[in-house]
């Protein structure tokens, strides 16, 4: 299954895949052809990827130095895929928010806790933190801020020791 | 024996005053009495209700607050000082004023609504001839009286300024003034049938004839639309959305809080009270006992009829109906907004009316 | 239309048959009803009997609690925890020394000393990962497979949160510096201090809290040597410690007192340090008298006064004896039962008596009684802490000779203008912070109310009146 | 005297409504801002992250045996099943096969923890539109589930049970026989939730054919679990991609009928929920007939240390899909941990099934998505 799977991609784009590690289904993608991977393996009839599973941000602290992890699922033909997109600081990725709307929240996620942005989302802004929140939590180079909102952020346990 | 009023006027008029100044002790008293009457009820009820709501969910309810150290186990009961505990934590509570309310409507408005609940009590019965004042149209006086409380309804929910409490306050609005239509065109049926307005002339027929709910098969089904639309009227489950509080956290009650609110709740139980005696003189028979509806029962069980005895047996079927009430409560999901007004004006309605037109024909016909 | 009415019956079906349940469960609540009533009924306790060797694992999950004799400050359980709810310091006695750290029950010989072991129960989080990894299962949670260890204890509500650190170390000041742990020490005092003042800051007025910082302070003072007292008033951190050193090993090889301040002048100047405070100091010290040297008298008449605070502050299980007492026998077997009855009683709160009484049981029911060991039991039947008395006394004195310079705060209570009563506590409260006298802060006082515009004569000669 | 009212103030436009995040029925500090128009809702945008407690990023700093308690705490309505879920990606770094009697418990105390979580989705349902009495039966009913994980483990909500590389301790003896009449005594029960609730007349006016989602909108919006398969698919990962040892089990996956109403509606998704409790009694029943001996411990690591790389795990919850993906670099700590809750994406499908509806409607698809804060804000 997997293979198939490998060579129906690998044929559209052969340019744009850097890698793939063919036991796990995992590809590492070019940014630019993402989103036209993307609308590929969503309308394909053999892969009819439906269903979006996950998005992962990740800090790799390297050369390009993010990667968003995607994991697709197929509820109709029962395969698995996970697609990597990994970029550069300042490179935006494009939204797959309307292909599929689960990466609407995911991609939002994504980019309150790692600051990559997504271009062409509906909705580009924090999820989870408050809207006016300095930084990027989850970047490796994340500092705790000491004030937030005028209020000291707690640091260490006082009556402790 | 007409009137409370008229008995202690004639009772205090040997005192030598101005008769306006004896007249108006001689309305004070009763009306005292009755709100005694009221504030312990809603201890009483509250009770009750607790109990059988957590009998009902297999819970024991409150059981840690006895009286003298006085604790029945696990029976009914078991927490009985929870009443008087309960009493004084709502009396002592902080009276929260939010910044925006509108400060006079909402500290008028609890007063407005249990001013309804008391001057309905005027014209209500508590045995025979024991009544503030017998009207000679006492059962519109009552539904009139009934209707007041919708206008604290809509103050408080208004002067709240908040949205959940106006949501509330709409809602109950349109709930109340669409469940009157039922409720007074089914008490239409016994003005039909008896010929008369008067609280006692209604029981003295039922006393001649049959009780009201075995009278025809109309007025059979007339009591359950009345009891139904009674049940929509005093906003309990399953009509009670417009306080629902898994919706509107507390509806238009929702700013209230202390003395205000135990206002709030006290109208709430003494309206319960009032339909349910309404209930009890206009289709169960009032102060009759339940022991002549047939003639089975040997003539020495007729002892249980009398002036005291009209009293137990009025509260008794008042107090079972308010037990069917808290049952419906405990069983029963919430409709919604529109579900209640189908209920009221496609069911309610058309049947309430069918049996009006029938009843007179079965009238006519027997 | 049909359906109208099909609907109608429909709902009044489904109605009946929910009402005729929920009335099927209000009469028959006796057999359904589910609650507990928490106080006087509690869960049954399930059998924890799990199928292999339990007495390894813990399956029970409530208050964690420490036997310190075990612990060998092997630090597993702090490193397990995600929390972080455990703090464990150790001493390590230095290799030449021949200080005996004791051996655990499970006769493993411990190679250090653990003079702290809290455990921040408002922290913890109950998932048992500091169980597994002990090896001499000495942290546990309360209950289950260890009630023989330890009772069940899953109420333990404070009033306050520092409250729910438990601190399980038993090793007193004594032992530290034996073990040459005086800068630790000195560091725990140091943060003590700190968190005293900030405790000092929540909202009480000294003036209102005297009498309990008073009791305290005796407390805390009784297990400290008066002649560091002295050396408080020495900022240099470095030199204090230095002649803080000095001066113990002098009392330790019991010099007087002028040998000692002798000792601890070469040990300043050794390290180039010397300083006015530090020559202050030495020169108390000479001057300060040994506590055993003290009026008989005046420790008399104080005696009955700190018995009875003793006996009212303190728990009982502070007259037990040292356990470490019991180390000179030298049959192990017997050792390690007299522990064990020496923990029990300890945990019962006995007094010294009844605990050498019920080992003397002991032994004659095991016919192991011999000599050396009923003189030994006997003497610790004896002993009182007579010179832990003596210590308190003098240095309470040291402090109420403190407390005296300054008059009551309550007294301005009888300013009658509310205004004025608060800014003048404002004044008396900075004045005493920085241990100005009576007179001073007075003056303060004036001042402080000229600048304001609300002095008049009726307050200047109330103040004055305090003076 | 007289004002110039200008017109905006009594105009009848829309409404913004703020529903929590203190309100009694958005399950935890959710907060939805609906905008509507009188009763009716034009739209309902949930803001979330009230609950945020940084579980990702405090995952980084802690070692591999030291997540375990907090995975518990993202779900705390089905702690085996995070904890769970979580040891399963770790495994599959770890690259360790399981003894058949871990797996065999694995499922069992997951399939309880099923049952409990699904019972208070199907109290706290009955909750929102207005019936009070189910909840405290369907609780009184979980109470026994938990006395069985006390028994079990010592606690009660937040287990710590399920390890990566094993379990924390052996079944106790007398657990095979108490869960055994447990499950007697539940199966009973799920009638008489039925007779007082599920066919109760107004529960089904209030619930069918309200806030249909379509099977193509769900999938599109990542919803999974019974919410899902209530629109009328059997997408279930123990079926289609069957972990542990569900492939040994024989047990339907219950899919929405459109009984009372149409295929997906709330009445739908409140009524797999409770069928799913029925097969879960099936699935504990076989579990305990095939259950095999063994040390649970056999291949528990003493310290986790797993290879470089990334691993994503893939779990059926009571609440959908969970998945962890853990990317780890060697050292005994994961570099990244992201939690794919399941609660998350189905809150998302919230505005596109309930504009149109009634602010009562609202409450009533929220409950019957049956979210937990917990998981969503992690």
């Amino acid at each position: 299954m997997s293979e198939k799977i490998i060579n129906n991609i690998s044929k559209q784009f052969n340019n744009s895949i850097e890698y793939s590690k063919e036991n796990n289904c995992i590809f590492v993608i070019n940014p630019d052809k993402w989103l036209e991977i993307a609308t590929f393996i969503l309308n394909d009839n053999d892969l009819k990827f439906d269903y979006l599973m996950c998005i992962t941000g990740y800090d790799l602290g390297e050369s390009s130095r993010f990667g968003v992890a995607y994991n697709f699922y197929s509820t109709s033909l029962k395969h698995y895929i996970e697609i990597r997109v990994e970029i550069d600081e300042d490179i935006e990725i494009s939204s797959i928010a309307n292909l599929w709307n689960a990466a609407n929240w995911h991609e939002r996620e994504t980019f309150d806790l790692y600051g990559i942005k997504f271009s062409n989302h509906p909705d580009m802004k924090r999820i989870l933190l408050p809207e006016d929140w300095e930084g990027h939590p989850l970047r490796k180079d994340y500092k705790t801020p000491d004030y937030y909102n005028g209020m000291p952020v707690p640091k260490d346990k006082s009556y402790w020791e | 024996m007409t009137s409370i009023v008229d008995t202690i006027y004639n009772l205090i008029s040997y005192i030598d005053i101005d008769t306006n100044i004896l007249l108006l002790f001689a309305i004070i008293i009763p009306g005292l009495v009755i709100f005694v009457l009221m504030a312990l009820n809603v201890m009483l009820a509250v009770y009750f209700e607790r109990k059988v709501a957590a009998f009902m969910q297999d819970r024991l309810g409150p059981m840690e607050v006895g009286i003298f150290g006085f604790k029945g186990g696990k029976k009914f009961w078991g927490g009985i000082g929870q009443i008087f505990a309960d009493t004084i934590k709502l009396l002592t509570k902080e009276d929260i004023m939010p910044a925006g309310a509108d400060k006079v409507l909402m500290l008028i408005s609890p007063f407005i609504i249990v001013m309804g609940a008391l001057l309905t009590f005027i014209g209500i019965p508590f045995t025979d001839g024991l009544i503030v004042s017998n009207f000679n149209i006492g059962i519109l006086y009552i539904i009139a009286m009934s209707s007041v409380g919708v206008i604290g309804v809509i103050l408080a929910g208004w002067s709240s300024n908040n949205k959940w409490s106006l949501y509330g306050a709409m809602r109950s609005a349109a709930q109340i003034i669409s469940y009157e239509i039922p409720i007074g065109l089914t008490l239409l049926l016994i003005v039909i049938v008896c010929g008369s307005l008067q609280v006692s002339e209604i029981v003295a027929w039922q006393a001649e004839n049959r009780w009201f709910i075995l009278h025809s098969p109309f007025s059979f089904i007339a009591f359950f639309i009345y009891f139904i639309s009674v049940v929509a009227e005093t906003n309990r489950t399953p009509f009670d959305i417009p306080e629902a509080e898994s919706e509107l956290v507390a509806g238009w009650m929702t700013e209230f809080s202390g003395f205000k609110w135990s206002i709030f709740f006290m109208s709430e139980y003494a309206n319960m009270l009032i339909v349910s005696l309404v209930a009890s003189f206009v289709f169960l028979g009032g102060w009759l006992s339940p022991l002549t509806i047939f003639n089975i029962f040997p003539e020495s069980w007729l002892l249980f009829d009398g002036f005291y005895w009209g009293v137990f047996w009025l509260f008794s079927k008042a107090i079972f109906l308010i037990f069917v009430m808290m049952w419906f409560r405990w069983t029963f999901p919430r409709l919604r907004v529109d579900q209640l007004m189908y209920t009221c004006w496609k069911v309610f309605i058309p049947f309430s009316l069918a049996n009006l037109f029938l009843i007179t024909l079965w009238e006519l016909v027997l | 239309m049909k359906q109208y009415f099909i609907d109608i019956y429909d709902t009044v079906k489904s109605m009946m048959s929910g009402m005729s349940l929920t009335l099927h469960h209000l009469r028959n609540k006796k057999d359904l009803v589910a609650t507990l009533q928490y106080p006087n009924e509690k869960w049954p306790k399930p059998d924890r009997n799990i199928g292999f060797e339990h007495n390894e694992y813990n399956v029970i999950r409530s208050r964690l609690h420490v036997d310190i004799d075990d612990c060998i400050g092997c630090l597993q359980c702090e490193r397990a925890c995600p929390v972080d709810c455990i703090k464990i310091d150790t001493i390590k006695p230095p290799k030449d020394s021949d200080f005996d750290c004791g051996k655990t029950s499970h006769d493993t010989q411990k190679k250090m000393i653990v003079p702290r072991f809290s455990i921040d129960m408002s922290e913890c989080m109950y998932c048992n990962l500091c169980v597994y990894p002990c090896p001499e299962e000495c942290i546990f949670m309360v209950g289950g497979p260890n009630e023989p260890k330890h009772d069940i204890d899953y109420e333990y509500s404070k009033y306050v949160k520092h409250d729910l650190v438990f601190e399980f170390s038993n090793v007193s000041d004594e032992e530290i510096i034996d073990i040459g742990g005086q800068s630790y020490l000195d560091k725990r005092n140091e943060v003590s201090d700190k968190m005293k003042k900030g405790y000092d800051l929540d909202g009480v007025l000294p003036g209102e809290s005297d009498d309990v910082s008073d009791s305290e302070e005796t407390k805390k003072t009784s297990h400290v040597d008066p002649g560091f007292v002295v050396f408080k008033t020495v900022s240099d951190k470095m030199s204090r410690g230095i002649a803080k050193k000095a001066y113990t090993y002098g009392r330790r090889n019991s010099m007087d007192m002028v040998a000692i301040s002798k000792y601890v002048e070469e040990a300043i100047n050794a390290y180039n340090k010397m300083n006015p405070e530090i020559e202050e100091a030495i020169k108390a010290i000479v001057e300060f008298k040994y506590p055993e040297e003290n009026d008989s008298n005046e420790s008399q008449i104080n005696k009955s006064d700190i018995d009875r605070k003793k006996s009212s502050s303190k728990p009982a299980t502070e007259g037990l004896f040292d356990i470490k007492k019991l180390n000179e026998i030298q049959n192990k077997m017997i050792r390690g039962s007299l522990k064990k009855i020496y923990m029990a009683g300890k945990r019962a709160s006995k007094e010294s008596n009844e605990v050498v009484n019920e080992m003397f049981e002991f032994l004659n029911s095991e016919n192991k009684i011999s000599d050396d060991i009923s003189n030994l039991l006997s003497s610790l039947k004896s002993q009182e802490d007579s010179l832990e008395i003596k210590e308190v006394s003098s240095s309470k004195d040291i402090v109420s000779n403190e407390k005296e310079s300054l008059f009551d705060i309550k007294k301005l209570n009888d300013v009658e203008d509310r205004m004025i009563r608060g800014s003048l506590k404002k004044v008396y409260m900075l004045g005493k912070r920085n241990n100005l006298s009576s007179q001073e802060i007075i003056d303060d006082m004036i001042t402080q109310l000229t600048d304001v515009d609300k002095i008049n004569d009726e307050i200047v000669e109330f103040l004055k009146g305090l003076a | 005297m007289f004002k110039v009212i200008d017109k905006s103030i009594i105009s009848a436009d829309e409404m913004v409504l703020n529903m929590g995040p203190q309100h009694p029925s958005t399950h935890g500090v959710l907060r939805l801002k609906i905008i509507t128009d009188g009763e009716i809702v034009s739209k309902v945008e949930p803001v979330i992250g009230y609950l945020h407690r940084c579980f990702e990023k405090h995952c980084e700093n802690l070692s591999y045996e030291q997540i375990v308690p907090f995975t518990d705490r993202c779900d705390y309505l089905a702690s085996m099943h995070m904890s769970h879920s979580y040891s399963m990606a770790v495994e599959k770094l770890l690259d360790v096969e399981l003894p058949e009697r871990v797996e065999y418990i694995r499922v069992i105390i997951a399939e309880l923890q099923r049952i409990a979580s699904h019972l208070i989705a199907v109290g706290a349902f009955g909750l929102d539109v207005g019936a009070i009495t189910p909840f405290t039966w369907t609780l009184r009913d979980r109470e026994r589930i938990l006395d069985l994980f006390e028994l079990l483990c010592g606690a009660r909500l937040l287990y710590n049970y399920v390890w990566p590389g094993g379990v924390s301790h052996d079944l106790p003896s007398k657990f095979v026989e108490r869960t055994k009449e447990f499950l007697d005594y539940f199966e009973p029960q799920i009638d008489e939730y039925n007779q007082l609730l599920t066919t109760n007349k107004i529960f089904i006016e209030r619930s069918a054919d309200v806030g249909v989602l379509p099977l193509n909108v769900g999938v599109n919006f990542g919803v999974t679990g019974p919410s899902l398969r209530a629109s009328g698919t059997n997408f279930d990962l123990r079926k289609d991609e069957p972990y542990s040892v569900y492939s040994k089990f024989d047990f339907d996956v219950p899919v929405g009928e459109g009984l009372m109403g149409t295929v997906g509606d709330c009445w739908d998704r409140y009524y797999v929920r409770v069928l799913e409790m029925k097969e879960s009694v099936k699935i504990i029943r076989q579990a305990f007939e095939g259950l095999p001996s063994g040390d649970v411990h056999e291949v528990l690591p003493k310290k986790i240390r797993p290879r470089k790389g990334e691993a994503y795990s893939r779990y059926e919850s009571a609440r959908g899909d969970v998945g962890f993906y853990i990317r780890s670099d060697g050292k005994n700590t994961p570099t990244r941990l992201k939690m794919r809750s399941p609660a998350y994406c189905n809150l998302s499908v919230l505005d596109e099934i309930s504009s149109g509806w009634m602010i009562s409607d609202v409450i009533t698809i929220l409950g019957s998505l049956d979210i937990v804060l917990g998981e969503i804000d992690r």
